[in-house]
């Protein structure tokens, strides 16, 4: 599973990019999340406020039940700024 | 058509291609986003802010602005619509997007256009990293932008 | 800033010099209005048109668009406003009109451009003659665009 | 008095500009016009519909009401239509 990280985030995690296999039990974003926060400090702080969190599966939006396999891109960011800070 | 890129454009050339020969353009709308000095309401209360580094998702960034283009053509009889959206780190005053439709009648160009922009900033995953005098620091959302977009909101 | 003139304009080049410098500026809204080759809905149902001649009351032109640009500005925190109106005989596809708007935030750029544009169509004295298969004809005013601008009005 | 007249109202008089000097008991713009349309035909036709009738008084769009005296620019012209034929 290939996970991408942005913004905040990936500053946090110290990583832009990489390959994981969870174990079969993780099925879903939600259980991705918790699983990815025991890789590390900076993933457990940058995963601690799901509130400011978004979720990507295959480059669409999703939400934490979105299912999740082997073969998927799954990015985690912050809410976009594009345009931000006015 | 949408266009993301780390190079500036040239704002004449783009509105002139929008439908080029296309007769029966009777209006074009245009919205370009601008690096700004300034976080906040207004520059006496705000942050000055120097550059800013504009990160995005590579893919999904094209996906998104395809998406929101296809959306501004089936709601709005366009004759043109064209996104351009710049990444990586720009000066103060550089062009950060464009937004630019046609369309016979006026107010279809223009509603097409506000709708397009308060979309964009709301759906395309850019991140903003401005540079001011503490260091670098990620923007965070604000609702302001949210509640634009949801004017769009079909009932 | 406005102008009244025969002469056409660059669009890329009036935007650059709406304020130049001027690094608060965060947007820039902007349309143009063309001379189309139909009058009505739509092409189908619509007339043909040829040619457009645009008269005008100069003096009073110039002093209605200045009024304008001013009400703009009060009512929005503009940085750059510029209305350029051409006069004279235009083909189809040439440029008649010119509005553009530089503000902090894109709401007051978007916001202003729509006002000026729906309030420059009612309220400045400029009268079209359509050039058609059976002639020279002189448009009749529509209650919608009086409806547009009334969206205006400060209860 | 200088009258301007544009679009349709100059053709059907035939005359772009004028000055006038009507007897001093027209003192409004709808006096002024009942008695610009015993100037001719083509006066009469033009101001015939008042409906379909704008006037400016120095620059500034007035009612029927409003005073008119012999130092005054009158223009008399339909409703504008920059942008019209939509």
């Amino acid at each position: 599973m290939k996970i991408l990280y942005f913004a905040w985030l990936r500053t946090k995690t110290g990583v832009a990019e990489e390959d994981v296999t969870p174990p079969a039990e993780v099925g879903d974003v939600a259980a991705l999340i918790e699983w990815l926060k025991g890789r590390g400090d900076g993933y457990a702080e940058a995963l601690s406020d799901l509130s400011v969190v978004r979720v990507a599966v295959n480059q669409e939006y999703a939400g934490l039940d979105h299912p999740v396999g082997p073969d998927d891109e799954v990015a985690l960011f912050p809410p976009v700024t594009g345009g931000k800070g006015r | 058509m949408i266009r993301v890129q780390e190079e500036d454009f040239d704002v004449g050339k783009e509105i002139d291609g929008l439908a080029p020969g296309n007769t029966s353009v009777g209006g074009v709308a245009c919205f370009i986003g601008v690096v700004r000095d300034f976080v906040g309401d207004d520059k006496e209360t705000g942050t000055a802010v120097g550059a800013i580094t504009l990160e995005h998702y590579p893919g999904m960034t094209e996906q998104k602005l395809t998406a929101i283009e296809a959306e501004a053509r089936q709601r709005w009889p366009l004759d043109g619509c064209l996104i351009i959206h710049r990444y990586g780190r720009l000066e103060l005053g550089d062009r950060i997007v464009m937004v630019a439709t046609a369309a016979a009648h006026r107010s279809d160009a223009l509603d097409a256009c506000q709708f397009l922009i308060d979309w964009l900033k709301t759906e395309a995953p850019f991140w903003k990293l401005e540079e001011t005098e503490t260091g670098g620091h990620w923007v965070d959302a604000r609702a302001g932008d949210d509640h634009r977009a949801a004017r769009w909101i079909k009932k």
